[in-house]
């Protein structure tokens, strides 16, 4: 029943959204967005299971002193504000003191993830109280401070400024940055790589430099060079992405069609 | 902490804070708004610095951005599943009360499975969510399977019969092309004229995209040795794979050099002040 | 700040032009009909046709017409035409479209929901009527209201029958060599290189007393690439397992943590090791691309993993992981059946499973041999696929398109 | 200082190149953070001091850019605008250097756009380009802009037998037959060139088939770098030239101030932009061709 049952599952659900797929009637239908939701809703609870990974694998960090973990804090704190942020808004035109319930809340982190970390029991109890003590001050500042206040039920925290201030200034940088590295990247990637050792090696260092050079104004038949990579790119790259589709294509269908029958039962660790 | 790395830090902190001061009296406005644009420019300016420093070694700087933007974004998403999946997406299909609270218009379920109304069978889901989160007991960890199966289960029913539609039987088509012949139907194929605008070029391409296809799915065969005629057949099929990949990873690079460029553009713009952005 | 001004307005600009277009063209509209009054009016259309919308959920209506005789020729002054539908025939009917001259057909697809603006009621009459409209904004409203059709939905979509005969056919293929290798048939595979490297890095990883990184992309477990990815996982896990190296599994979405510990958890135990077993090795690092490749990128330059293993879903990442690898000194394996990024794991990983051969490779290193019966299947399609092809451009080139109908499928 | 500066660092990158081109020789591999900041210095440098390179135009840019030169003056023109915000960096630059030519050609130019976000990038070009750079000529005599008109290919199946059923009034709502320049355009067909910048749809496309090819007149067309192979079909035939992406732009830029002195001081967002992804480009190839001769001498070298 423990093991049986989870297959017994998959092959149903499968089963019924192969058929689903050649019956356009609105029930089929339904019960198709209603099957996308339910994913959808379990996601949720898997997220907070995530969530729950992070903070413990953060606080294990601390514990075994690997490297680099005093940096784990800045990870939690970061998503504790930043969540803090998502759900609260000032309510008139000042912020009264949200800031202090900030560093509150920022203190009680701390004392709770050093609690987890530390393996002293004295030491253990001294961080407890001293999460105790932040929390109580960061509910009595929450009750008592009403500059600003928690929306659950309406998404003001999104017009938060701290919100928008975070995520412009600091996640959306990051990104673009991350994103950007690969311009030194895909040199470095070519500097290493395009190396004429075999014939397979030349075709690709020779179509690169080929599609590159469209960039070079002092270079003779430029008007072919365009061309020609206009033409890579618009023959021999269709005929090869049709190839490559029509083959994960029938990947995909084996190996969904051997998950449906049971045969493949891999992914639940019985390979 | 190695002293050098405290070193290194302190000297960042400072050449953030005089950065900031100078921003915060070049920038006009209020003094309030003030101090507080140039803050968040310098900030992001820093940000982007660190990430760049990278390239150079892992350091401090790095891991700060780093371990900050993993715990920035997870609650960034954690807020919007929260308020797009849980508000927008399973609250108004609940409850007409609890919708209502939310603010958000109700959406009951215009359809029914054996007379249980459809919004009482968004239970089953919580149930299945509850169900996941077991995993975290020894005892009824087993249970998470459950929830993993109909996920699995209902996804593979589902990928199975759209991309053997997609990419199969639709593609099966789009490769008649005409080898021998009435070129009109053939010059949309092609963007390699040479001038002499035509169906050769034309024609060549259509080999060319036959060839290409025929060969590379030979080389996606498993189940007979690539030996003899199939094993050259299979060598061509690899060959044009590399030069389309080699050609792509060209053409990529543009795009990347573009994301280089706004970087730089920001740092050199928005924060030094020194080129228009 | 600028450039957030600059985006905000344009965004605005975006949202705003149409509308203030639309009006703008509206005014100038009106003003036309004022002083182009004379202009003749054209022939109406004639022959309206109604027909339910075939194979759909209901709600749909496809209305035909032959088009005005003004239209291209004779007066050449239509734009375009309005179609107009309601409940009664002599009622007020509501517009619901407009095709631009030259077409002789319209959709009308409304909406399930009943409280939704765009609802069209199944099995109930319907009424059409399509008007005119001219180069000077006016509306000739046409005397012709065709009618009554009603709508309904249908149980089987014909337009899918050549999917339906795919799947027959695969599924008969499959479940054949499938039984086939459980009756004992030896099935030949040909080597593919990746794999054969998966078992000699661990070993690597073993010698040198350094970590295995396995990196399951940023597909969900909604992607057959995933679910390919944990029974490849499954088998690096268990060579883990029996070898004592540890192994490393940042995850990108919660639930393929779930299973992704599942399934390193199974390894071990059919190891027989199920102590050494740290669930803390699958963890979840978070939702956004770019994050996630930072705390990857940082994990590989700390822990220095001696190999790395990516197979799953890649996008834009796949170079800054596979270059900050290289760094690290690790052996790479990639695996992805993401198009666009196969190039950039084929330059700077050391083996690369290129689309199809990342499913052959989980079928392969289960090392069941009813796994491979699907290979097998699925180079029956491949060969059928090229046959079909060269009937296909034999037939083309004799002109017969009729044959490429049959494989267009209905959406 | 400005020259100083593209000087220094031209000789930075094209010295340091040099340098490590001699290493590859004696079989040395380069480390892979010099190729960093190579191709940082690549970047920054014609962002700080705008590095221009001379595009030397490809002959589907030179042939629209020719045909023109070669109309004679008083030729009729009509330029539309068929994009929005999100192609703008792309096109804009071509539409502007189009209009420059035509209006320094002095042809009558007809302004039209086919989408409705059409109309305020128009208006940008109008206020931002024509007005202050031709002060001397008049709207309604010399140019005019009869804005945007829904209906999409619609639209062209009208004009193109009768332009002033479709746009009775220009933009400002004179009525085009009082206006100079339609006193002798009845139809598409009375156009002597007509230039479609865009790249969606109804765009390029649609105006080579529904209005170029049934009123043969000669389209040259300004499109965004995803779209211009899918043109490529119709040169020479049906389209006179093609500007594809910001490259095409700059190459249009660059023959535009060649032949016109005056254009040399203008903004020239194509060239700006060409600059650091010509310099990147050159250094990336660069590299690749140091890495392989370091291979081969290495090899040779082992034996």
């Amino acid at each position: 029943m423990k093991r049986q049952a989870p297959f017994a599952l998959v092959f149903i659900f499968g089963i019924f959204m192969v058929i689903q797929f050649f019956v356009p009637h609105e029930t089929s239908e339904n019960a198709y967005e209603f099957l996308l939701d339910w994913i959808i809703i379990i996601g949720i609870f898997a997220l907070a299971l995530g969530i729950w990974s992070l903070f413990k694998v953060s606080t294990e960090k601390i514990k075994n002193r690997k490297e680099a973990s005093e940096y784990s804090y800045i990870t939690l704190i970061g998503l504790f504000v930043m969540m803090a942020f998502g759900f609260t808004q000032r309510t008139g035109e000042s912020w009264g003191l949200y800031f202090i319930w900030i560093l509150l809340c920022c203190a009680c982190i701390v004392a709770l993830m050093t609690m987890r970390a530390s393996v002293d029991q004295g030491k253990k109890r001294m961080w407890a109280i001293g999460a105790l003590v932040t929390l109580v001050g960061a509910i009595v500042v929450a009750i008592f401070d009403d500059a600003w206040q928690f929306y659950f039920t309406d998404p003001q925290g999104f017009e938060n400024t701290m919100f928008r201030a975070f995520f412009d200034y600091v996640m959306m940088p990051i990104l673009a940055t991350m994103f950007a590295l690969l311009a030194f990247f895909i040199a470095s990637a070519a500097y290493r790589a395009f190396r004429a050792r075999n014939v397979m090696a030349s075709l690709l260092l020779l179509a690169a430099l080929l599609v590159m050079s469209r960039f070079n104004p002092y270079l003779p038949f430029a008007e072919y060079v365009a061309k020609a990579s206009n033409w890579l790119m618009n023959v021999p790259n269709l005929a090869a992405q049709r190839a490559i589709v029509v083959g994960i294509g029938l990947g995909i269908v084996g190996t969904a069609l051997k998950v449906i029958l049971g045969i493949e039962r891999g992914y639940m660790g019985k390979g | 902490m190695k002293r050098s790395t405290y070193l290194v830090f302190g000297g960042v902190v400072v050449l953030f804070a005089l950065s900031w001061i100078f921003k915060s009296s070049v920038l006009e406005d209020g003094v309030y708004s003030n101090v507080w644009e140039a803050f968040k420019v310098t900030l992001a300016a820093f940000l982007t610095l660190a990430i760049f420093s990278f390239l150079y070694k892992d350091n401090p700087l790095y891991k700060f951005a780093e371990h900050l933007y993993v715990g920035i974004s997870a609650a960034y998403w954690m807020c919007l599943a929260f308020w797009s999946t849980v508000v927008g997406n399973f609250i108004p299909r609940t409850f007409e009360s609890l919708s209502a609270a939310f603010k958000q218009p109700y959406q009951p379920s215009s359809w029914d499975i054996l007379g249980i109304p459809g919004n009482i069978i968004y239970i089953i889901p919580v149930l299945l969510g509850i169900m996941l989160l077991m995993r975290l007991s020894s005892k009824y960890g087993w249970l998470s399977r459950w929830p993993l199966a109909f996920i699995v289960g209902t996804t593979a029913g589902l990928n199975f019969v759209r991309y053997l539609r997609s990419d199969f039987v639709a593609q099966v088509s789009s490769t008649f092309v005409p080898l021998l012949g009435t070129p009109d139907s053939v010059s949309v194929w092609s963007s390699f004229d040479l001038n002499a605008t035509g169906p050769v070029v034309a024609l060549l391409s259509n080999w060319v995209i036959f060839i290409g296809v025929f060969s590379g799915l030979v080389y996606f065969f498993f189940s007979k040795e690539h030996t003899g005629w199939f094993g050259r057949t299979s060598k061509v099929g690899i060959w044009v794979l590399m030069i389309t990949f080699g050609a792509s990873f060209g053409y990529t690079v543009m795009g990347r050099i573009s994301l280089l460029v706004g970087r730089i553009t920001y740092l050199f713009g928005d924060w030094l002040g020194i080129v228009q952005s | 700040m600028k450039l957030q001004l600059l985006l905000l307005s344009l965004l605005i600009l975006m949202f705003c032009v149409p509308v203030g277009a639309q009006e703008d063209s509206a005014m100038v509209d009106s003003l036309a009909v004022d002083s182009l009054a004379a202009l003749p009016v054209p022939a109406p259309v004639t022959d309206i046709g109604l027909s339910d919308l075939p194979n759909d959920h209901g709600h749909a209506v496809v209305v035909e017409w032959t088009p005005s005789t003004d239209d291209g020729s004779g007066l050449a002054n239509v734009v375009g035409y309005q179609i107009n539908y309601g409940l009664s025939k002599d009622g007020p009917l509501d517009s619901v479209g407009f095709v631009p001259s030259a077409s002789g057909s319209y959709e009308h697809v409304g909406s399930k929901d009943e409280n939704d603006r765009t609802y069209i009621p199944d099995h109930t009459d319907l009424y059409y009527r399509v008007d005119v409209k001219t180069v000077d904004g006016r509306l000739l409203v046409s005397a012709e209201v065709a009618g009554p059709v009603q709508s309904s939905g249908q149980w089987y979509n014909t337009g899918r029958t050549a999917v339906l005969i795919a799947v027959a056919l695969f599924s008969f293929l499959t479940i054949f060599y499938v039984q086939q290798a459980k009756a004992g048939k030896e099935l030949y595979i040909r080597p593919i290189g990746g794999i054969e490297a998966v078992d000699d890095a661990i070993g690597r990883a073993t010698e040198m007393g350094r970590p295995i990184l396995y990196v399951l992309g940023l597909g969900t477990a909604a992607d057959v690439a995933t679910i390919a990815s944990f029974t490849i996982l499954g088998r690096v896990a268990k060579r883990v397992a029996e070898y004592q190296t540890p192994i490393m599994v940042p995850t990108y979405d919660p639930i393929v943590m779930t299973v992704a510990q599942e399934v390193v958890k199974s390894s071990y135990m059919d190891a027989g090791r199920p102590d050494d077993y740290d669930e803390d090795s699958v963890h979840f690092v978070t939702q956004s691309q770019f994050a996630y490749v930072a705390a990857v990128n940082g994990m590989m330059l700390r822990e220095r993993p001696a190999t790395c293993v990516y197979m799953g879903k890649f996008f834009a990442e796949s170079l800054l992981l596979a270059e900050t690898g290289s760094v690290a000194g690790s052996i790479q394996i990639s695996g992805t059946d993401e198009i666009a990024q196969i190039p950039f794991f084929i330059v700077a990983c050391d083996y690369t499973l290129i689309g199809e051969e990342l499913y052959a490779a989980s079928a392969y290193l289960g090392r069941e041999p009813k796994l491979l019966g699907s290979l097998k299947a699925q180079d029956w399609g491949k060969g059928l696929f090229v046959v079909l092809s060269i009937i296909g451009i034999i037939l083309a080139n004799f002109g017969v398109e009729s044959f490429g109908a049959l494989f267009e499928v209905a959406d | 200082m400005e020259n100083l500066g593209v000087i220094i660092s031209l000789i930075i990158i094209f010295g340091g190149l040099a340098w490590l081109f001699w290493r590859s020789v004696q079989g040395r591999e380069v480390e892979r953070r010099i190729i960093f900041v190579f191709i940082f210095v690549a970047v920054a440098a014609p962002i700080l001091f705008p590095i221009t390179f001379e595009e030397k135009a490809t002959p589907v840019v030179k042939s629209l850019f020719d045909k023109i030169e070669s109309l004679p003056e008083k030729s009729k023109v009509l330029i539309s605008f068929d994009y929005d915000p999100a192609m703008q960096p792309e096109v804009q630059p071509m539409a502007n250097a189009l209009s420059r030519h035509c209006l320094e050609k002095g042809h009558t130019v007809v302004f039209m756009c086919l989408w409705a976000t059409g109309q305020s990038l128009l208006t940008a070009t109008l206020e931002s380009v024509i007005k202050p750079e031709f002060p001397e000529l008049v709207d309604g005599t010399d140019y005019i802009s009869v804005g945007y008109k829904a209906g999409n290919e619609g639209v062209l199946n009208v004009i193109v037998s009768d332009f002033i059923r479709m746009f009775p009034t220009d933009i400002n709502g004179t009525p085009l037959d009082s206006t100079v320049i339609f006193q002798d355009i009845k139809s598409c067909a009375d156009f002597d060139l007509i230039l479609a910048v865009g790249g969606g749809r109804p765009g390029p496309k649609e105006w080579v088939l529904f209005v170029g090819d049934p009123a043969k007149v000669p389209i040259g067309v300004g499109v965004a770098a995803v779209v211009a192979p899918q043109l490529y079909p119709y040169y020479p035939r049906q389209v006179v030239g093609i500007l594809g992406g910001v490259k095409g732009a700059a190459e249009y830029e660059t023959e535009l101030a060649a032949a016109h002195p005056r254009f040399d001081e203008v903004d020239k967002p194509g060239l700006r932009m060409m600059g650091p992804q010509t310099l990147a480009h050159m250094v990336i190839m660069a590299f690749i061709v140091i890495g392989n001769i370091a291979m081969f001498r290495a090899r040779r070298k082992a034996e």
